[in-house]
């Protein structure tokens, strides 16, 4: 492995999951390449119109890079890419990109993890659900903040 | 000069996005501002005074025990929600 | 969630990340998809030409079926593909792909090194590197068999 | 009868890559199977008792204590290397 390398994007556009991998792929030396995609879910009886991400800009983006930085000092880890949308997004839309290439699968895996537990709770990032019933913060859970406890 | 952003949920229950703190160049710390703002009205003090608030200082998440001074960006939000 | 799916396969053909990524988004009630790809690592040195994957035809589909059953029943998860390339394979091209598709993040990690864990143990793959200096059948690793008991 | 199949760096030592014995109808243990492989020259007596080697009966991993019938595919192989 020859070097290391973080990209970090928010943005209102989609991300293309293929683009992103034939570039993880491209890193040499790295063996395993795990990705992590978050989708907008459905709530029951089809009540969600669409959800609004807010965030903190210029925060968010150093946040992001924080995390994935964290992780290039805890794993080998060849490259991070991390793309978080904002704005208006539908139904199934893509909210969310994580993509690790690394010479070692339990490291790839692990980093992958890691990254999205803390961009849980730690990226100033909000997100509205418009339903038919109307519009509501979602609350953050408690699950996600447990996830962190296992990193030490 | 010291900039105080509100995010999300608190934005919209202060009715505020920006707020503009004077300062006279002392230290202060993110606990003697938010003492400030709760006192202007009944829903910022109950609003600024919830046990999940969260606070950044230029950009940085940080503890209600941290310093602010002159020039800072401090913002205030309620717990993160993205991914 | 609507209904569960595993699609195992065993070929020569390389496979297509984007493919299965867009077959994994189409399972309903999903939020959150992880993918997990092996590509052949060089050698130091430049030293590896090829590598050949010899399997037990028959055996290897059953056992990668029964791997993603497995991680069927312990996560909640809406699809699970699998995929194992097998034949001549240079430095850098892809060898096995895990992609999950499920409600929560966890699950879908949980899942995809879970069913690489097992595969590395329990899969009749056996894997020749063709280098400078001869060929040579890889040895199995301590690190892959610790891996497993994890899972109890 | 008993098909019996040997894969990778076993198959290559063995210089076999399948063996077919024939079985009387009475059931064995793959134990028993090996001991007769095992007794046919020194390099197959020293390649079948590896200690890891793993054996699968009807395409399913099995220790080397299980059944073994007439009809059935049995195979030896060294540990896996796949993913």
């Amino acid at each position: 492995m020859t070097d290391m390398s973080i990209f970090v994007a928010v943005q209102s556009d989609d991300f293309c999951v293929a683009s992103e991998y034939n570039e993880l792929r491209r890193q040499s030396g790295c063996g395993a390449i795990v990705t992590f995609s978050g989708l907008v879910r459905e709530l029951s009886d089809n009540q969600l119109h669409s959800m609004t991400l807010e965030h903190y800009p210029g925060m968010t983006e150093q946040a992001l890079t924080a995390i994935a930085e964290q992780a290039q000092q805890r794993w080998q880890l060849g490259a991070v890419h991390l793309i978080h949308r904002v704005g208006s997004l539908k139904p199934h839309e893509q909210i969310v990109f994580v993509g690790i290439a690394s010479p070692h699968r339990a490291a790839a895996f692990a980093a992958g993890e890691f990254i999205m537990d803390y961009l849980k709770n730690r990226a100033p990032l909000w997100k509205k659900e418009h339903t038919s019933n109307g519009d509501y913060w979602v609350e953050a859970k408690t699950s996600d903040q447990h996830a962190l406890t296992r990193w030490g | 000069m010291i900039k105080i952003l509100f995010f999300a949920a608190l934005r919209e229950r202060l009715d505020c996005e920006q707020y503009l703190l004077s300062c006279d160049g002392t230290m202060l710390q993110v606990t003697d501002i938010l003492q400030q703002l709760q006192s202007r009205c009944h829903s910022w003090q109950q609003e600024l005074s919830r046990s999940d608030l969260l606070c950044a200082v230029n950009q940085q998440l940080v503890p209600l025990s941290a310093n602010v001074q002159d020039g800072d960006e401090l913002a205030f939000f309620p717990p993160v929600t993205g991914g």
